[in-house]
């Protein structure tokens, strides 16, 4: 075991560092508004762009920077600890679209997409959860006729990030209705001025609009729009949804950190029973499990990096991560209501920290649902990890 | 013995059940949502005409002279509603005057809190606490200070107060002078906001001390708990028998199944607590401030545990604004922290218990 | 609402207090090993016999002492606020097999088996529980042949109290190999003097043998023991299994009581970082919570009771019950070890408290493990009282 | 940057778990199981032979120079078979003296104890303070007072006693007039007793304070908890797929397919904290102290979960003696108390967060 950075890190380090230095404003506060957010991240990536941060997990062929594995951990660390934004408009291109046509596409594809994607000139949203398919990602409906030299794509998406503002759409959708469930699903790419298009914002739970619901009515898509092969869509899926857990695992951990310490210093300033909720038997108890808690997470993200520097993949932590941390943040949040007492009861600029524990608490639940929920995560542990028996068929054995 | 309401009662509530399914639902309650000041006078008026504020009250006093039990289970499905009514609020500041209230008292402001013509709130944060100082002044008495978040403060045009008179804390009543900041609640089917006081007149109401009146408030909000956690289990229930996901409902997987077991588990004990600190309350029984703290630290935590079950079984479709999911989970969130959340009352029980 | 007892009910109080006050050793302590229990029991339930408190919820043309629902709580009420034993080498006599003779007994069976259960001169045991008919008691294995005017029993039992000791067996058997798996059910009643009968003590978790195993070799069992008709068995078992929670619900919550009066006293005497366990932050919670968990299981009972006298059987209320309680005391034995401290590390006469809750702790997963556990009261609740659709095969549909 | 052991450490790992599969078979723990000062000295002897007491001690003090990283591999594998040897007391001891010793003292006192020859126990009940007096006396020191549980008192000949000096808490090492009390442990497979000095001489190791050493002691416990959950977890999902009830193995029901996920994400962090726990000791990282206090809170509080859920599974199997379930259950619940529970070190934390 060994925990220590070499001089060639830690020479990175500091240049990330000094570029942050350089081009973060140093009264920089998290935008609290989505407007303002994305406002704010369309100046902020295109930056981090033209510096040459933005693709810095891509390879140098396709105009990245190529970083190890940790340099990618280093950028993300400093980042987060210097409470920079992370990457929001962009992430889909970045992360999700970029990485499946580089992987699944044609060369064509690969070098019409990804160069816009790394400037910024094409944003991306991408097209996957359905009303009747969430947990259940095989059963999309939405379908994508083929008629000679085109698809006609109709049926609604749903959780679509970006969708009002993106120039292009990772499309999944049924290109064969006579197929097995995950055998009939191809991946499209689909501009989103065509025509037939129709994003609507779905204002969630905590009243903002970052999401959208998008239709599809007889929209045109030429087929040499199609990703790759037909009818391989499930396959290509697993990639986009592998990508989405990148190694950004550590650089959450110290942005759960950011949040812990605002927790803690509401605690030392909210007087519960006449003392400050840091001297409460019930809150001193629990902060100090949640700090213990956000520790381990750092630990377990140690562990997932060396498994993926050495077999290029995580282990055993890496399947539990996911369930591990979104609990967590679950407990961290809630916590945090619990802390700034009966300011629980209010909302947005009257609460305390201009109610970011409420918005946390309620975005928590997006951890535990959205991309493969708790019971999903349970269900795979158990069966792929520890090898338990199927029981219940709750997806096809196929899915990876 | 018999430890349950008797069929009138059920009858009482299910005939309230109704008449809020009618008369107050999502559609309903969603006109108030965007709006910081916004309440429900329609409904109001329908619920002062079905005489349902003066419930609890005698009927010499205006009101229908039946026991606070009846009121609980009215607060139960007030809060199934998640009504956008002061109804809570304005009954616990009216049972304060009863209990705290001279003759004379009672007879002045109790009929019209009765009728629901006028609406009163209780100033207080936690059940053993003044939260603004009085003064002497002239005849009579002024508040000074300012506290908040008060639940339906931005309603209320009568004010009963905890307040420090010098020896201890009691209860005062103010009506004039009150200013009164709202604010956006977390739970958006209310108001609430900062009241401040600068010099306002008011008036002791003669029994002193903050208890019994203060526990009745507990009780009350334990009460609307409980029916906001069975309208969560209900919905969560529904949804699992049609939401199909790998073509099987959902609720027919073990997973949900255990959970929705779990969820009601929490509702009956949490029930079964909220009964009986509201028939404590009620009677004045020896181990009412025991039961209300029992109830309270028990409800906001295992109920908030049932809400957000009931969110992570809903999925994707309860993180929408649309669906009234969140409506619930708010309410729910609120009145945990509303007159001291499980922490607190749990201290309290040490301390009653002589840990 | 109204939790006053009448003036017939409290004079029947003062009866069973005065009773008590005169029959329980004033120094009476719980006898700490089972045999010791044993012994202590045998003359203490002579005692209770003989004036009549045996069988107080028995008709009182069998015997019995016919007491209200009422004055039965009253009755356990108060042997539990004396820390009076409870029922327990005629347990199964009293409140099992004697219950079950009687509604689904001959009017010969009746006036053969009762009395003498009344009487203790019969002990009996319950012949249930197999090594493979734990939580699927239908698929009791252990087989009873009839031939001409006996049967001829094999198999084996597990888990049963008293073997070695009881007169009497209460023996569920499959009597028909073809029938489906809960049809082919009967109950014998068998003597245990019986040729080919083994009854072999099974040391438990805690160390002590209080259950046996039972092994049936070519045992003879004369036709008219067979309990009411051929094939009833599993109807039967459902009455039996339905007496086993009475109404001693609320002697429970108050024995329970006890353990928490205790575990506050340890708590005050018991230092952690310095402070008694009462005022440390971790502990002084968890008792309130404690505590709090312990008035609401009496909560829960009032409206049990309330339920059973309107309706002739528990509400909702009680169908979460035993899931509720069965938590609750595994938490609150847990406490118990922790509020120890370094004690929980000893057992026995070194422990604290003569380890008690070192012995509560283990003997608490009896509560959630026996007499369906919690998995399956959770299968039952949510399929019977919430009505979800089955999903899995987990138990026969008939079962009560 | 790496974080995990190296192939050659697991393969040390796996040799160890055969060696004790072999020779540390449940029918040889059970052995000494009714026996409160048994223990095995054949088992002893053989570890003696594979050098495993002197794995972490350097090659001029007569151990085999490795880190004590892959001693905690070992303490797993020994928990996970939980092996009745005084090893992780007599490793804890040594570690003290290595640490807290002069030179002189380490080349005394530790070359018998690499050897196995000695065995020696840690005198402590919590990480952080002196549990007897010592005074000086003559040339020497004494030692009086009495304590206890200590783990393996019964079968040491050597102690490394937390005493007070006067000034602070340090370090003393008593090898005769001490009286060991032998009592009846929780854990069956291990010995423990109290420990009485009443004027037993003693030497002070010549650093003062009871950290790095004590820190060893934390770090070591849970290594040894996270073998023995995964032993739990293996049998428990391994039993869940032989075990048939309603004609299906009870591992293909959900409920108890997620309840292993739940045990699997419980040791996984566990497991994690150890490491890290592990490592720090052995370098004495700058967040020593913090990483040991959260790895013994998190392992006392998940890894007790984890075992009662492996109970519960097993259902009425588990509560039979003759299953070997209730012996890691006994170890894990006696861990939970050694040296400091999860109550004690999230105090720990608390105080080191600054909270």
């Amino acid at each position: 075991m060994e925990l220590a950075f070499t001089a060639e890190e830690n020479a990175f380090r500091e240049e990330v560092r000094a570029w942050i230095k350089e081009n973060l404003p140093p009264d920089f506060k998290e935008p609290r508004s989505f407007e303002e957010r994305l406002a704010f991240s369309r100046a902020w990536e295109k930056k981090l762009s033209a510096s040459g941060w933005a693709g810095i997990a891509w390879p140098k062929e396709y105009g990245g920077r190529g970083a190890t594995l940790m340099e990618q951990i280093i950028f993300h660390e400093e980042m987060a600890r210097a409470r920079a934004p992370q990457i929001f408009i962009n992430f889909v291109g970045i992360n999700l679209a970029g990485p499946t046509i580089r992987i699944h596409g044609t060369e064509e594809q690969r070098k019409r997409y990804l160069p816009p994607i790394l400037s910024m000139e094409e944003i991306w949203c991408q097209g996957f959860s359905e009303p009747n398919a969430g947990s259940d990602l095989a059963n999309v409906q939405t379908r994508a006729d083929l008629r000679d030299d085109h698809f006609v794509v109709n049926g609604q998406k749903i959780w679509t990030s970006f969708a009002h503002v993106a120039d292009w759409c990772l499309l999944l959708c049924r290109t064969d209705q006579s197929a097995a469930k995950h055998k009939g699903l191809s991946y499209l790419l689909v501009d989103m001025k065509s025509p037939g298009i129709d994003p609507r914002p779905l204002k969630q739970i905590t009243g903002e609009a970052e999401f959208n619901e998008v239709f599809f009515t007889d929209c045109v898509v030429p087929r040499e729009n199609l990703l790759g092969e037909l009818g391989m869509g499930w396959t290509y899926a697993n990639t986009t949804l592998s990508h989405e857990r990148g190694p950004a695992f550590l650089a959450h951990q110290i942005r759960y950190r950011n949040t812990l310490l605002d927790l803690v210093s509401a605690a030392k300033t909210t007087l519960h029973d006449g003392v400050p909720a840091t001297e409460h038997p019930a809150y001193r108890q629990k902060l100090a499990a949640a700090y213990a808690e956000l520790e381990i997470m750092r630990y377990l993200g140690l562990r997932m990096v060396t498994s993926i520097m050495r077999n290029g993949r995580p282990g055993t932590e890496g399947s539990v991560s996911k369930l591990y941390w979104s609990h967590m943040v679950r407990r961290m949040q809630e916590l945090g209501l619990g802390v700034t007492g009966a300011s629980a009861m209010l909302d947005g600029e009257d609460a305390a920290n201009h109610g970011s524990w409420q918005r946390g608490y309620m975005m928590s639940f997006a951890q535990t649902i959205a991309a493969g929920s708790s019971e999903i995560q349970k269900n795979i542990i158990s069966e792929r990890v520890l090898g338990m028996p199927r029981g219940e068929v709750w997806a096809p054995k196929e899915r990876v | 013995m018999e430890f349950d309401f008797t069929p009138e009662q059920y009858t009482l509530r299910d005939e309230a059940r109704r008449f809020l399914e009618a008369q107050c639902p999502p559609s309903h309650v969603r006109e108030f949502i965007d709006d910081e000041t916004g309440w429900s006078r329609d409904l109001w008026k329908r619920m002062a005409d079905l005489g349902w504020m003066g419930l609890a009250f005698p009927e010499d006093l205006g009101g229908l002279g039946q026991s606070f039990g009846d009121v609980t289970l009215l607060l139960g499905e007030l809060g199934r509603a998640v009504a956008p009514v002061p109804f809570l609020a304005s009954l616990c500041a009216g049972q304060v005057v009863f209990r705290h209230g001279s003759v004379e008292q009672q007879r002045r402001w109790l009929p019209s809190v009765a009728s629901g013509e006028r609406i009163a709130t209780i100033v207080i944060v936690t059940p053993d606490a003044a939260v603004v100082n009085a003064s002497a002044s002239g005849d009579g008495w002024v508040l000074k200070g300012e506290t908040g978040p008060i639940l339906d403060a931005p309603a209320a045009d009568m004010f009963v107060v905890a307040a420090h008179d010098g020896e201890g804390a009691r209860w005062f009543v103010a009506e004039e002078g009150v200013r009164v900041t709202p604010q956006l609640g977390f739970d958006r089917t209310r108001t609430i906001g900062r009241v401040a006081f600068d010099g306002a007149a008011a008036e002791p109401l003669s029994v002193g001390g903050l208890e019994p009146g203060s526990r009745v408030a507990v009780a009350a909000v334990c009460a609307e708990m409980v029916g906001v956690a069975q309208k969560i289990l209900d919905t969560t229930v529904e949804y699992s028998k049609v939401r199909e996901q790998f073509g099987r409902p959902i609720g027919s997987f073990q997973a949900i199944k255990h959970k929705c077991a779990e969820m009601l588990t929490e509702l009956e004990a949490s029930r079964s607590a909220a009964f009986y600190a509201g028939w404590s309350v009620d009677g004045d029984a020896d181990d009412a401030a025991l039961a209300v703290a029992v109830a309270k630290s028990y409800c906001s935590e295992a109920l908030a545990h049932l809400a957000g079950e009931g969110v992570q079984i809903h999925g994707g479709i309860a993180f929408t604004w649309e669906h009234d999911m969140h409506l619930y989970l708010r309410r729910i969130k609120s009145d945990e922290a509303l007159f001291g959340d499980a922490a607190f009352h749990r201290e309290r029980i040490a301390r009653l218990a002589g840990l």
